[in-house]
């Protein structure tokens, strides 16, 4: 079995390898040519070492997103620096912050504007279960409830180090995928068209999805 | 100094005997283009990965380090992820414009690309009218940006790209009269004859206070031409999200970010040739041993050296200066540079009639 | 005429504080960088030992705890972190029946770190601890059993 | 205090009589549930000139359909206040001239603050639609300066033929979740409307149900760059309220944090404010020293962002041994690096000219919106409530309420500059002479707060930040109202914005400091 290597941690250190492998030994049931699997190991290597972000955040998480976007922490340093403000052009949504009833579908619009191969990490209580504010009437507890999250950073919030953590995390997971086959799209087409986002600010003749409905 | 030209006029030779001349012209066409582009992706990575370095050492960081030793390989990294992203198509967009417009800013580089001279016969397009070639070929990039703007169908995009017409049209101007400075001192519009005319002192020393001037304002409206901080407004990140590239996505960004990178490159390329003597080495006349010294350093190198520190100059002043308005940035040209251009021609004029140059 | 209002002044005035920052970021360009590398640093790298990360039950040699299943850390949490479940175990010597925990489990996915249930802890059997390294694929990875 | 109660036929008279006679500045409007005696409102009225504070209070019986006349043409950041009132609680302000929801979804049902408001996930679950954009609103007019009354004639909309553009809610420059509706000319900009709540948490009813060491822990989140003076002011209002009083040990320490905690925001401001401008750099360099202060907050507090730190009665821990030592050696630094601040981004002409003469508010604006804090004073205003109201031991110190006079942008970056300075000032003051003692008092392990009405103010990172307590002696507060800093910054902006341009927003936004979890609580 293939373990994806990280610079200077190795990988017994890391948490939450069990699923990680479970991942593994499900990629790897159909995949048998070598070529192939190679060519994947190079996609891969590029895919996780230019994982480009969203500048996303709503609350206190997104403070320390900046604070290792800085000059103390640096997440140049792994190749993530270049933050786009456009979704098009973003590899992964760091969810920083709470989500509240109606930040919700602006969020689901924001994920499925991003171009494939897409990530979610979850940053902080407030977006793996809505943390201090679980109980309010107005917010969203965890935003694994309208998109798939890859990998949960705890914390409230976590601190720059736990942030990098993770998204040395997230290059564990990327590293292990498979760019052939059809495991690679998170939704299929079809999923995406019947996704519930129903833009109603723009002239019906413009909107297929109400059209249709 | 060796001559680059004794090689292709070889290989020129090669291919004649073995083929009708036709044919050899045809090979020699795209063995150049794939030269050029070859050279134009080559550079792209390496100003990629300096600008990265450069503004982590502005900002007391350090910049890649863990993809291969130092973050060699971080740029690759990233044109591997780039060339297999995912290209959305836009509902309600202008398919045809959409999909050409990065291609026509990359063209318009790709053609200003091709007229640096690299090194003695190491250019590609020398003809003499180069410096007008040069100004036609990157002036239509501007019409890959309105494009982009205009098909995408976003109402950010929109205000970017009318930002950047205006603004990329009225440099246009100063980099024009800039220019004509140099061929008002120089008599051709040659590149290889502009070189040449360098070998006893870069223009800067021989024009002096004129073309110190000419060279500053040049440098200012190149950055501008290129998009770059502080004449970032048509991708103003705070105010405009992406600007006209909002919408684009996979290798079609790319090509965007490429092309900004490269256009850099170009104007480098172009005030190292006009104002620094090209692929000339330095010579200071009396010391005669450092000369030769000098004349054994080659003349590719002579010319990456002097473009990457001006290069290194502009992204200095990138990564310090926070961005104009668009009516300051407007006014900045027609209030200040193109009077103090115009005047500076002028006075090159004169300068040139009374043989105050050297 | 003020001379910082003339054309010449307004452009020399401009010339000299753009140099300014010039020559700062120069100075900032040359001097050494303050960038601490994270996992390379892993080791000689210092975190407060105040720092909050995960809440942690001390446990003696044999995995025995000091808890005593009063529940007042479940009760005090603000938004449900702990869960606490107890038995009845009757004492062989004594014969009183006893509560006793059977099962901690602390959810580290919606902790606030705000310390109400350390402070409360009457026999100081919880604790923060500072091991930030906590990110995982799996979210039931974040429910953790503190008690062995 | 206790408020005096108005008849509401007589409540409009009241209200203009009182500003006649210079209760100019409205520092709170709190809705209020009184059960069976039904709903209302409690106005916190301030004289700026002589310092008086007053509350005014005005109920009406009718839960259905409760009706109170607006106040907002006597003091325009009502209009916000009342909006607020209005989606929390039902109560239609009667001659508003925009009677929206201001935080919740237009199709959220019930009105969440009222006691008797159903939770249940059935009526209001997650909705995965767009809003739809409600009928009736008026965006604010930005070029005339129209009365209020003449503008609730004209309920135009923003037409479709205008170009509009969003800014936020995911946008880089509105630091987090706002949402502007702007109607453009070009480059400048017509009308705007304001979109608050995509970050509303609910805090206050949450509150309702917590006890009071739980609540504490909800304050580090509203204003997270005022986490310490947030926690500040609820400690010392539940203090009052219990009658403790806290050793002289915990008022040293609580001053000297809740002065890092300004330094630390204002720094993040001036990054922030640089980034938006364009300048990454500066942004960088300011990120560089803030993390000194974090390092000292981690320290002591064990938290860098969310610190925990004040609790009842005192502070969760002691000061490490070295923490003056720490301090000062940071302060020293501190005072040199802000020389680089202002070469390589304050004195920078590009600086100057993008905010010079943008987005002035006057004086009577600044008072008529209550914008208090640094974006208050560069207008003129001393609003300074360590100087108003003194708490903790602000009497004791020496330092000088930093006031600019010109109101724009620049002039609010200044402040910002030159309060750096002052907080540095304090807390060398304090440093050394900080008293041996308890850090904490003990209280009781229940606290229960006896019947009555209690407010207490600080003056936060970015302006003023109160607590108002109403209490039935249980262990759980009746009603708690946090004021928020950024809601009348934000009422205030269509009229800053008057002549402005896309840019200029950007400039206004990033110079008016607010944070968005505070606006929407």
């Amino acid at each position: 079995m293939k373990k994806p290597a990280i610079k200077s941690i190795p990988y017994e250190e890391f948490k939450d390898n069990e699923t990680l492998e479970s991942l593994i030994a499900e990629l790897n049931k159909e995949r048998t040519n070598v070529l192939v699997s190679k060519l994947d190991d190079l996609i891969n290597w590029g895919r996780s070492n230019s994982l480009w972000s969203l500048t996303f955040a709503t609350s206190c998480c997104g403070i320390e997103f900046m604070a290792v976007g800085a000059a103390r922490y640096d997440f140049a340093r792994f190749g993530f620096e270049v933050t786009r403000n456009s979704p098009r052009q973003a590899d992964l949504i760091m969810v920083a912050g709470t989500i509240t009833h109606k930040m919700a579908p602006v969020l689901k619009r924001l994920y499925d504007q991003m171009a494939e191969p897409k990530y979610v990490v979850a940053v902080g209580g407030c977006a793996i279960s809505g943390g201090p504010f679980k109980g309010s009437y107005h917010v969203l507890n965890g935003v694994d409830k309208i998109i798939p999250v890859d990998v949960y950073i705890p914390g409230c919030p976590p601190r720059p180090e736990a942030m990098l953590y993770g998204m040395m995390q997230l290059q564990r997971k990327v590293k292990v995928e498979n760019f052939f086959g059809d495991k690679n799209r998170k939704h299929s087409r079809k999923e995406m068209q019947d996704s519930p986002i129903i833009v109603t600010n723009v002239p019906d003749s413009l909107n297929e999805k109400k059209n249709q409905q | 100094m060796f001559d680059f030209s004794t090689i292709t006029t070889a290989i020129d030779q090669f291919l004649r005997d073995i083929m009708p001349s036709q044919a050899a012209l045809l090979v020699e066409c795209v063995l150049v283009a794939l030269c050029a582009v070859l050279a134009y992706v080559m550079f792209a990575i390496v100003m990629i990965f300096m600008e990265r370095k450069v503004c982590a050492a502005f900002q007391c960081r350090l910049g890649p380090m863990r993809v291969g030793p130092w973050g060699l390989l971080q740029v690759f990294a990233d044109v591997f992820k780039m060339l297999i992203k995912e290209i959305i198509s836009i509902n309600n967009s202008d398919k045809v414009l959409y999909n050409l417009a990065p291609y026509l800013v990359v063209m318009s580089s790709v053609l200003t690309f091709c007229c640096l001279p690299f090194g003695e016969g190491l250019l590609v397009l020398d003809f003499n009218i180069g410096i007008f070639f040069i100004m036609a070929a990157s002036s239509f990039g501007v019409l890959g940006i309105l494009l982009a703007g205009w098909s995408s169908n976003n109402k950010f995009s929109m205000i970017g790209a009318v930002r950047s017409g205006a603004q990329m049209i009225s440099y246009e101007l100063s980099i024009g009269i800039c220019l004509l400075t140099i061929v008002v001192m120089s008599g051709t519009m040659q590149i290889s004859e502009l070189v040449e005319a360098q070998r006893d002192g870069w223009f800067i020393f021989k024009g002096h206070l004129p073309a110190v001037i000419a060279f500053i304002i040049y440098l200012i409206a190149g950055n501008a031409e290129t998009n770059r901080a502080p004449f970032d407004l048509p991708e103003a990140e705070s105010e405009l999200t992406a600007g006209f590239h909002t919408e684009y996505s996979g290798m079609h960004f790319g090509f965007f970010y490429v092309a900004e990178f490269m256009n850099l490159f170009i104007v480098a390329g172009i005030a190292s040739t006009l104002f620094l003597g090209g692929w000339m080495p330095l010579h200071i006349s009396g010391f005669d041993s450092f000369n030769t010294i000098m004349d054994y350093i080659p003349g590719v190198i002579w010319f990456l050296g002097k473009t990457f520190f001006v290069i290194w100059v502009l992204m200095w002043i990138r990564w310090t200066f926070p961005r104009l308005r668009i009516d300051q940035v407007v006014s900045l040209e027609w209030k200040y540079l193109v009077p103090i251009g115009l005047l500076n021609l002028l006075i090159m004029t004169l300068c040139v009639v009374m043989g105050w140059i050297f | 005429m003020d001379f910082k209002k003339t054309y010449i002044g307004r452009v020399i005035y401009s010339l000299v504080s753009l140099t300014t920052g010039l020559k700062t970021t120069l100075i900032e360009f040359f001097t050494p960088k303050v960038t601490e590398q994270y996992p390379e640093n892993r080791k000689t790298q210092h975190i407060s030992e105040r720092h909050r990360a995960m809440l942690y039950m001390s446990l003696d040699e044999n995995g025995n705890n000091k808890c005593i299943a009063c529940g007042l850390c479940a009760n005090t949490c603000p938004n449900g972190t702990i869960t606490i479940k107890t038995k009845m175990v009757t004492d062989e010597e004594t014969g009183k029946s006893k509560k006793v925990l059977e099962e901690y489990t602390y959810d580290l996915g919606c902790c606030m770190f705000c310390q109400l249930c350390v402070n409360v802890c009457p026999k100081d059997a919880i604790a923060f601890n500072n091991k930030y390294e906590n990110a995982v694929f799996d979210r039931s990875k974040l429910v953790i059993k503190l008690n062995k | 205090m206790n408020p005096t109660f108005i008849d509401i036929k007589e409540f409009r008279q009241h209200m203009e009589n009182l500003r006649r006679k210079g209760m100019d500045f409205l520092r709170d409007l709190i809705g209020m549930d009184w059960g069976d005696e039904g709903l209302g409102a409690i106005y916190a009225l301030e004289n700026t000139a002589t310092g008086e504070n007053i509350q005014v209070a005005i109920r009406c019986e009718s839960r259905d359909n409760a009706h109170i006349p607006t106040v907002c043409d006597i003091w325009s950041v009502a209009e916000l206040y009342e909006r607020e009132i209005y989606d929390f609680y039902g109560i239609i302000f009667d001659h508003h001239p925009d009677m929206r929801r201001l935080y919740l979804r237009n199709d959220w049902v019930g009105h969440p603050l009222r006691k008797d408001y159903d939770e249940s996930e059935a009526l209001n679950p997650i909705r995965m639609e767009n809003e739809s954009p409600e009928d009736v609103q008026r965006p604010y007019e930005i070029a005339e300066e129209a009365q209020l009354k003449e503008l609730a004639k004209q309920t135009n909309k923003i037409h479709g033929d205008q170009y509009i553009i969003n800014i936020g809610p995911q946008h880089p420059a509105t630091h987090g979740v706002l949402r502007f509706r702007l109607a453009l000319d070009g480059e400048e900009i017509r009308k705007i409307d304001i979109h608050c709540g995509y970050i509303h948490r609910g805090i206050e009813k949450m509150s309702e149900k917590l006890t009071y060491p739980q609540i504490l822990a909800l304050t580090d989140r509203l204003d997270y760059l005022s986490a310490h003076q947030n926690r500040h002011a609820l400690c010392m209002c539940i203090e009052k309220a219990i009658g403790i009083e806290v050793t002289e040990r915990t008022q040293y320490i609580r001053t000297i944090m809740d002065e890092l905690q300004r330094i630390d925001s204002h720094l993040l401001f001036l990054s922030c404010a640089a980034m938006d401008l364009g300048a990454i750099t500066t942004f960088i360099y300011g990120f560089r020293d803030r993390e000194k202060i974090l390092d000292i907050f981690e320290e002591v507090t064990g938290g860098r962002l969310i610190q925990n730190y004040n609790v009842i009665g005192g502070v969760q821990a002691d000061i490490t041994p070295d923490f003056a030592h720490k301090v000062k050696e940071y302060c020293k630094y501190q005072k040199g690096k802000i020389k680089e601040y202002n070469d390589v981004f304050t004195n920078n002409i590009i600086t100057q000219k993008r905010m010079i003469g943008v987005g002035v508010l006057t004086r009577e604006d600044a008072i008529s919106y209550g914008c208090t804090g640094g974006s208050g004073r560069a207008s003129g205003w001393a609003c300074d409530v360590r100087k108003r109201h003194p708490y903790a031991l602000y009497d004791k110190v020496d330092f000088k309420e930093i006031i600019y006079n010109n109101g724009d942008c620049y002039d609010r970056f200044l402040v910002r500059i030159d309060e750096i300075k002052e907080s540095i000032h304090i807390i060398e003051q304090l440093i050394d002479n900080i008293p041996e003692g308890d850090y904490k008092v003990k209280t009781k392990p229940i606290i229960r707060i006896p019947e009555g009405r209690y407010s207490a103010a600080v003056e936060g990172s970015r302006g003023e930040f109160g607590v108002f307590i109403e209490s039935r002696g249980e262990k759980s507060p009746y009603r708690l109202k946090f004021r928020p800093m950024g809601l009348p910054l934000i009422a205030a902006m269509h009229k800053i914005l008057k002549g402005a341009k896309v840019a200029d927003l950007i400039a206004i936004g990033a110079t008016l400091d607010y944070v968005i979890p505070d606006i929407d609580r």
